[in-house]
């Protein structure tokens, strides 16, 4: 068999490509980890940790949006779920030490997610995400109406309280840590997601459905598993951020947020990792540093722009665009 | 009607075709001509370009260099619409049979394009199937069905030069030799056709010319009456 | 006694909308065999295999697969049961490496394909067997190139390789030959033929040729329902098959010249 | 002591969203005109502006003020509109103990269970306006009450303040809708409101529920068919908007109009040079309280929250907004309401020429009595 | 009197007109977005801003130029459908064959735009627009007064969804347009200019939404908000009755103005929900929908 050498070695060059990949990433992280411990001493905390909030909720969306193709147009109510749930528990329950109010905030969102799943994976498409909007739109009625979320006032006051009740959170600092290891720990799973065995099958699903089906996937439940884990985190960004500005409010639930989210994910780039974070920085930053400056009175129409450009010019959003531009020009 | 005159009329002329999609350059220089009322035919392997071929004349690709004649007019910078008026038919490797529309508005879909096309009468005794699913979704019909549908959409709108992609696709011998005769019948009527096959043996009976290309070029034209002596140079193009 | 088939279909029936599409159908596979499944366009071929796969779900009738009734299983299950088709067209996953093509296939039987804490590197355990496949199908050199930059035939050549990969006791091709040179055809032919050894394949074919020089036996639709059946010779022998799908100058190969389809 | 040698104000509000006409771009014309008429500066030092949309997002404004007084050294916040923002801002003061004083705000639940020694709740709220108008509209015959609520916690506080009044001026509410917020169509309301057969027809909602509402009762003949409307929340902006013709003869009751007496008359014209519109009375309201505080500055020297605040306490305001006003300790500046009335189409001279003033309420009679009150600050 | 449920006969009688009234503007509003969405595949966020922009349009014509309603029931959609023409043209046009998803964002940015736009110059507190005299007033029906302009919005809104349904769905034009939507490449292959038949459609399809949006001018507050909320509403809709089914999106319109009516009578805080409610309830039995295609 003279094949066999000649196998080998492509089979070499494959495993040889994907450590290198590997290592490729892995600097690229460690970077990005400096640059994000070193922040808070640059740039006030509570800000930076807003951004980490939602480049956390970004990511949980992109995990389902850009690596399962499935477009959720109502992942706001997974973080008004997470955050009310939470401000609830803490501000009713001293005593209760952060964590547990947070992984409490991150149980509701996934049981929701599993809901919103199970009523809405069988639809294709457009319908999926008509679904999953109007399920959102009740969950946002039912905001309204009940007492415990304050209505428009919204919940105000939630205390930061102590993590596993020794480290003061009411510290930005240690909150800053705090939310950034959070962050960091959910971007670690993503990624492993993403190239796990399951992420193939996500994959496979994603660009031939019928196929996998025909290969033996059940591919409704996959779905489903990648469902949940992205409404869990989208929760638990949504529980993060009614600690860190210790309020939670129905902004979170309305569907302007959905949009956002997906303005984010696409902005930075979908289906990338670093994607969403990126996307998640740059809209948070525009919108709270436009809302102050010279051009206080227009945010919405140059949010629209900022919609529009990225459509129209550069569709695979800022990392996609780099991505392509490093394969076109550096190999 | 073959007189000599219509036979030297050049009715499509490509010279220098350069196509692309996207980034990928597909076509490197394509020089052919067809005169009218002659059945040319486009051999080669998978992949070798003779649908982007059709589709360049078309004006169908990303992108296009060089110069395609169309009775003697260059339609390099013409949207696809007026190719198509100038009396190009072009039915498309995939078939492109429309799911929103049923079987009857599928076949009366494309405009008459000039006079002496085929009546709908004489095309559904021709394809009897097509008669009995008139009325069912487009794309529900079988695969075979649904190429039978694409080839009688263009003779419906006189088009009078034909450029057919692999049209015995998936078809029932019976129904390829069928279509044989339909192109022969063609070519009495003077229809000038430019026809991409798999098929040789579907085509090698019904061509005055073949080309053969390959990566994206023409390397070999074989007139009908020099078939047999260029067999072995041909098999070994097409690796048969 | 049904148990010496692989394959049984009893009194399948399809209709769409009052169409009868596949009409009181009795198909009986056996062990080893390469069974075609011929006849002319709109027989009702490519229905029967989506009935027989779930794509669609019969109007009547029963499918028993190793004696076992599958008339109501889904059609992962009956993938994983060790039914598996390919497509009438070409099925792969685009945007996936030929070699990521095949690992999907194999990981199905990893059991790993819902822990998404593992490591990607764990599914490089299936590189090997993944290459051996390639190979067969003579794809080993596109181990690394994303699959929608392959020309067509490769492409059916993958999703053979995948489908081989499933290691299915009985495998269901949908004219595996469509839209393929002579060069192509000659592969795929030799493949099926590979591939056949220890298992059972019902294919669906326009290409005499094909189907002569592979298919134990045949069975002849029309119109949704059986004509007639019997390996090559007998087959082809017969007038009313002659009549309404093969053609005149049934010689095995196409073009030759017949007199209108007087299938109504 | 003057901190950093400069007095600095935060102007936050709604400058793009629903909230933008009550104070908005305008409101911060109202501010610079205080500053100007005040001198410029206060004991020598500088006053300096700084402004931000709060996108009427509790989080996003949070982050603002708490750069504001973490990072800015901003000394006093004003304006807010939204509830929830007024509320988050509020609670961020307290933390930093820096002074804020809200304009715009309408819940009562302000300076009730949210009150903190931090900010001031300055122009009016839900409280007098239910208090004036159906107390009012009462005494004149109006017994039997049908109420439009926008269903949220505003609707609901609004519907039962106007309960209490009704009822305890010897009327009844013989039913209420909760339409859900916001409505477009009232159709179906206002005809389940005739169907009732109540003498009044109380909108307890806001903004462009309570335009609509208007519009869509004027158009099937409510007034006619011999209802009177109530509108318990009904700004200067949105009458403007519905014109005399549809708005004729409504009762509301307001917090300041312009066209009062020669002061506002002539304040207003300056404030319309400005912007091209009249004040409405959140306009005049962030004016009248940006004096005030610079006044307190002035006087004891100090830009200190709780001096500040203390001093505006002691303060007693009388001026070109607020008669017999004074701030409670628990931050609420009562003063003088007025019931007015929406002119006809012929009393109507201009286009902003909208209200007649019927009486004035005054200011002990109009806001909730602390003995009521769910105020820390308060000890009862 | 009769009662039903505890409400009287007469009054729910005259929430079912009601209700029918809206449904027919509902049934306006979701048509535009199905033939938009049906035939070229663009999901367009722009649907409430275009309706916003109709009644805006009107309100200022008169202002500016004393144009009167009549006038403006032409004019204005004439006008908003130009400029969904040029927004085709230059915007929508260039993402042509992508995902759906891209359509969705570039249309909810020009919304974003235009809304953001006539705020800064208009503010959001509404602006003023007299009903039409020969409108002014209405009949008792005994069970409820009915204002005529009611009921010119009915018949108005009706007839103009029959005549877009009978183009789109039993004209050639109509083919050409669904056939141009799943493969225009090919249309054009055919010598159709598909190019300029969507824009037109486009133009099309908001321009009935600005038609929408004059006839809401003289009944509800004109602000350039206006449009943000419907549009969600309008959206559920289309959803429930078959995204792209013509038919579905008019039949489907009406029945929610009916039921949301009902609802307003039964439990009015749900009104609002209830729409979603229903969507959610006939997805689940329908995958594509009341009356749509199944995919
Ligand atoms: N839309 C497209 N984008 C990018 N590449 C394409 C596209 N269509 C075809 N190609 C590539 O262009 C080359 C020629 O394609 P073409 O369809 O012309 O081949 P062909 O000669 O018609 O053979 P066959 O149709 O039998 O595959 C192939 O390598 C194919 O991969
Ligand atoms: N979903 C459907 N709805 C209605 N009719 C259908 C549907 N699918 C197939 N048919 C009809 O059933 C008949 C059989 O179709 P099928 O695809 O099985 O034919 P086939 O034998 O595969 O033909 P071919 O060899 O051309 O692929 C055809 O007449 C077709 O029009
Ligand atoms: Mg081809
Ligand atoms: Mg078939």
């Amino acid at each position: 068999m003279d094949q066999s050498p000649k196998i080998a070695d492509i089979h070499k060059s494959i495993v040889k490509e994907q450590a290198a990949q590997e290592r490729k990433r892995l600097m690229l992280n460690a970077g990005l980890l400096l640059l994000l411990l070193a922040a808070p001493f640059a740039i006030y905390p509570v800000f930076l940790m807003k951004i980490l909030c939602f480049a956390l909720f970004a990511v949980a969306f992109n995990l389902l949006f850009g690596f399962t193709g499935l477009l959720s147009f109502g992942h706001a109510a997974f973080l008004a779920a997470g955050g009310y749930t939470t401000g609830y528990l803490l501000s009713n329950y001293s005593g209760l030490s952060t964590e547990l109010g947070i992984i409490a905030g991150t149980l509701a969102a996934t049981f929701l997610g599993l809901g919103f799943a199970l009523l809405s994976i069988r639809r294709q498409g457009i319908y999926f995400a008509m679904v999953t909007l109007a399920l959102a739109q009740l969950v946002f009625f039912f905001f309204v109406q009940s007492e415990f979320t304050g209505g428009e006032d919204g919940m105000h006051g939630i205390p930061r309280g102590h993590l596993l009740g020794v480290i003061d959170l009411e510290n930005n600092l240690n909150m800053y840590y705090f939310v950034l290891a959070v962050f960091i720990g959910c971007y670690l799973l993503v990624q492993r997601i993403v190239s796990s065995p399951y992420g193939q099958v996500l994959k496979a699903i994603k660009q031939n459905e019928p196929r996998a089906v025909s290969l033996g996937y059940n591919v409704d439940r996959y779905k489903v598993l990648a469902f949940v884990i992205s409404a869990a985190l989208a929760g638990l960004a949504g529980s993060m951020k009614s600690v860190v500005f210790q309020l939670a409010s129905l902004n979170d639930a309305h569907w302007h947020m959905s949009g956002e989210v997906i303005l984010m994910t696409l902005v930075g780039g979908m289906g990338t990792l670093l994607g969403p974070v990126i996307g998640a920085t740059f809209v948070v930053n525009i919108e709270y540093h436009l809302s102050q400056g010279p051009l206080r009175d227009w945010v919405d129409p140059i949010l629209g722009g900022v919609f529009v450009i990225t459509v129209l010019a550069f569709r695979s959003g800022i990392v996609g665009e780099i991505q392509k531009f490093v394969r076109k020009n550096l190999g | 009607m073959n007189t000599d005159a219509t036979r030297n009329y050049e009715q499509l002329n490509i010279s220098g075709l350069h196509a692309y999609y996207g980034e990928s350059h597909i076509l490197h220089g394509v020089d052919l001509v067809v005169h009218r009322g002659e059945l040319v035919t486009l051999l080669g392997r998978n992949g070798a370009g003779r649908s982007t071929t059709l589709k360049a004349i078309m004006n169908m690709v990303g992108r296009r260099t060089g110069s395609i004649m169309v009775n003697g007019e260059e339609t390099m910078s013409c949207a696809p619409h007026h190719i198509a008026r100038m009396g190009v038919g072009y039915c498309p490797e995939h078939r492109g049979i429309f799911a929103s529309l049923n079987v009857h508005e599928n076949l009366t879909l494309p405009p008459i394009v000039r006079s002496g096309g085929m009546s709908l009468e004489e095309i559904y005794s021709m394809f009897p199937n097509l008669y009995e699913r008139r009325f069912s979704q487009g794309t529900k019909l079988s695969g075979g069905e649904q190429q039978m549908l694409a080839l009688a959409r263009i003779l419906r709108t006189g088009a009078n030069m034909l450029l057919l992609d692999e049209i015995t696709e998936g078809l029932a011998p019976v129904i390829v030799e069928k279509l044989g005769h339909v192109l022969t019948q063609l070519k009495e009527k003077g229809l000038t056709i430019v026809l991409v096959e798999q098929n040789f043996h579907f085509a090698a009976p019904l061509a005055d010319r073949h080309y053969v290309v390959e990566h994206g070029r023409i390397v070999e034209e074989v007139r009908a009456d020099e078939l047999s002596a260029k067999q072995s140079v041909l098999d070994g193009y097409l690796g048969v | 006694m049904s148990d010496q088939y692989v394959l049984e279909t009893r009194n399948l029936v399809k209709e769409f909308k009052g169409f009868v599409a596949v009409n009181d159908v009795d198909l009986q596979i056996q062990q080893g065999h390469i069974h075609a499944l011929i006849g002319p366009n709109g027989a009702g071929k490519t229905t029967v295999f989506n009935l027989l796969t779930k794509f669609l779900i019969p109007t009547r009738g029963q499918i028993l697969f190793n004696g076992e009734d599958i008339t109501s299983t889904k059609s992962a299950q009956i993938a994983r049961k060790g039914v598996v088709r390919s497509f009438q067209i070409s099925a792969v996953f685009p945007h996936m490496t030929a070699l990521e093509n095949i690992r999907v296939a194999l990981q199905g039987f990893e059991g790993t394909s819902y822990s998404f804490w593992k490591s990607g590197a764990s599914l490089n355990r299936l590189n090997e067997r993944s290459m051996e496949l390639l190979e067969s199908v003579g794809l080993a050199e596109y181990a690394n190139t994303t699959t929608v930059e392959l020309a067509y035939g490769r492409k059916r050549a993958l999703e053979l390789a995948t489908t081989l990969a499933m290691e299915p006791k009985l495998m269901l091709l949908d004219e595996p030959t469509q839209g393929m040179g002579a060069e192509d055809v000659d592969r795929v032919v030799e493949l099926v033929r590979k591939a056949a050894k220890g298992r059972t394949v019902l294919m669906v074919e326009h290409n005499l040729s094909v189907v002569s020089k592979l298919c134990d036996r045949i069975t002849v639709l029309a119109q949704g329902a059986v004509l007639t059946e019997g390996d090559y010779e007998s087959v082809s022998a017969d007038p009313r098959v002659r009549e309404v799908y093969m053609g005149t100058g049934a010689s095995g190969e196409r073009g030759a010249v017949a007199e209108a389809e007087a299938s109504q | 002591a003057i901190s950093n040698d400069t007095v600095k104000i935060g102007y936050l509000a709604d400058m793009s969203g629903t909230y933008r006409d009550l104070a908005g771009p305008n409101g911060q014309s109202a501010l610079e005109m205080a500053i100007a008429d005040f001198g410029g500066s206060v004991k020598g030092k500088n006053i300096e502006i700084v402004s931000a949309d709060d996108r009427n997002s509790p989080d996003t404004s949070s982050s603002t003020v708490r750069r504001w007084v973490e990072n800015e050294n901003v000394d006093m916040v004003a304006g807010m509109v939204a509830s929830s923002v007024s509320i988050a801002v509020s609670k961020i003061l307290e933390e930093n103990d820096k002074l804020g004083i809200i304009s715009g705000s309408a819940a009562s639940s302000i300076t009730n269970e949210h009150c903190t020694p931090n900010h001031i709740h300055y122009v009016y709220d839900t409280y007098p306006l239910a208090n004036g108008t159906a107390s009012a509209v009462v005494k004149e015959g109006g017994k039997s009450w049908y109420l439009l609520t926008a269903d949220y916690a505003f609707g609901h506080s609004l519907e039962s303040d106007v309960r209490r009044v009704v009822e305890a001026n010897g009327g009844e509410v013989v039913g209420a809708i909760r339409h859900p917020f916001p409505t477009q169509d009232f159709s179906s309301f206002v005809l389940q409101a005739q169907a009732s057969g109540a003498d009044v027809v109380g909108l307890a909602n806001a903004g462009a529920d309570t335009t609509n509402a208007i519009t869509t009762a004027s158009e099937f003949g409510v007034t006619q068919s011999g209802q009177t409307l109530a509108a318990l929340l009904l700004f200067l902006t949105d009458v403007h908007a519905l014109g005399a013709q549809t708005a004729q003869g409504i009762q509301l009751t307001t917090g300041w109009y312009w066209d009062m007496n020669e002061e506002t008359r002539e304040w207003s014209d300056r404030f319309m040079e400005k912007t091209g519109v009249r004040p409405t009375m959140v306009h005049a309201g962030i004016y009248s309280s940006t004096i005030q505080y610079l006044k307190a500055i002035e006087a004891t020297g100090s830009d200190d929250a709780q001096t500040v605040r203390k001093q505006m306490m002691d303060t007693p305001i009388n001026d070109m907004f607020a008669k017999n006003g004074k701030i409670r300790v628990d931050g609420r500046m009562v003063h003088d309401m007025y019931l007015a009335e929406v002119k006809t189409p012929a009393e109507s001279k201009n286009e902003w020429d909208l209200y007649k003033i019927l009486r004035t309420i005054p200011a002990e009679e109009s806001y909730r009595p602390l003995s009521e009150s769910k105020c820390k600050l308060v000890n009862n | 009197m009769s009662m039903i449920f505890g409400v009287p006969l007469a009054v729910l009688s005259g929430q079912l007109l009601i209700g029918i009234i809206n449904g027919a503007f509902y049934a306006l509003l979701s048509l535009g977005l199905a033939v938009i969405f049906g035939l070229l595949k663009i999901i367009n966020f722009a649907h409430g801003a275009m309706y916003m922009l109709g009644a805006m349009v009107t309100v200022l014509m008169f202002n500016a130029l004393g144009v009167n309603y009549w006038v403006a029931l032409f004019m204005a959609p004439l006008l908003v459908g130009a400029f969904g023409v040029v927004i085709e043209y230059f915007l929508l046009r260039r993402i042509a064959g992508q995902d759906h998803i891209y359509s969705l964002l570039l249309t909810f940015g020009v919304a974003l735009i235009i809304q953001g736009v006539l705020i800064n110059w208009f503010g959001v507190s509404g602006l003023r627009y007299a009903m039409p005299d020969m409108f002014k007033g209405g009949i008792n029906l005994g069970f409820m007064f009915m204002p005529y302009y009611r009921a010119w919005v009915i018949v108005a809104a009706l007839l103009v969804c029959f005549g877009t349904w009978f183009v789109i769905e039993k004209t050639k034009l109509g083919a050409y347009l669904r056939a141009g939507t799943e493969d225009s490449q090919l249309m054009q292959g055919f010598g159709i200019n598909v190019p300029l038949l969507i824009s037109l459609t486009y133009g099309f399809g908001v321009a009935l939404a600005a038609f929408a949006g004059v006839l809401a001018a003289p009944i509800y507050s004109v602000t350039p908000v206006m449009g943000s909320t419907t549009l969600i509403v309008v959206f559920a809709v289309v959803v429930i009755g078959g995204m792209g089914s013509i038919g579905g999106a008019i039949i489907t319109g009406i029945l929610m103005g009916v039921i949301e009516g009902l609802t307003k009578t039964f439990y009015p805080p749900a009104s609002s929900a209830v729409i979603f409610l229903v969507m959610v309830l006939v997805l689940m039995f329908r995958p594509s929908g009341l009356f749509g295609k199944e995919a």
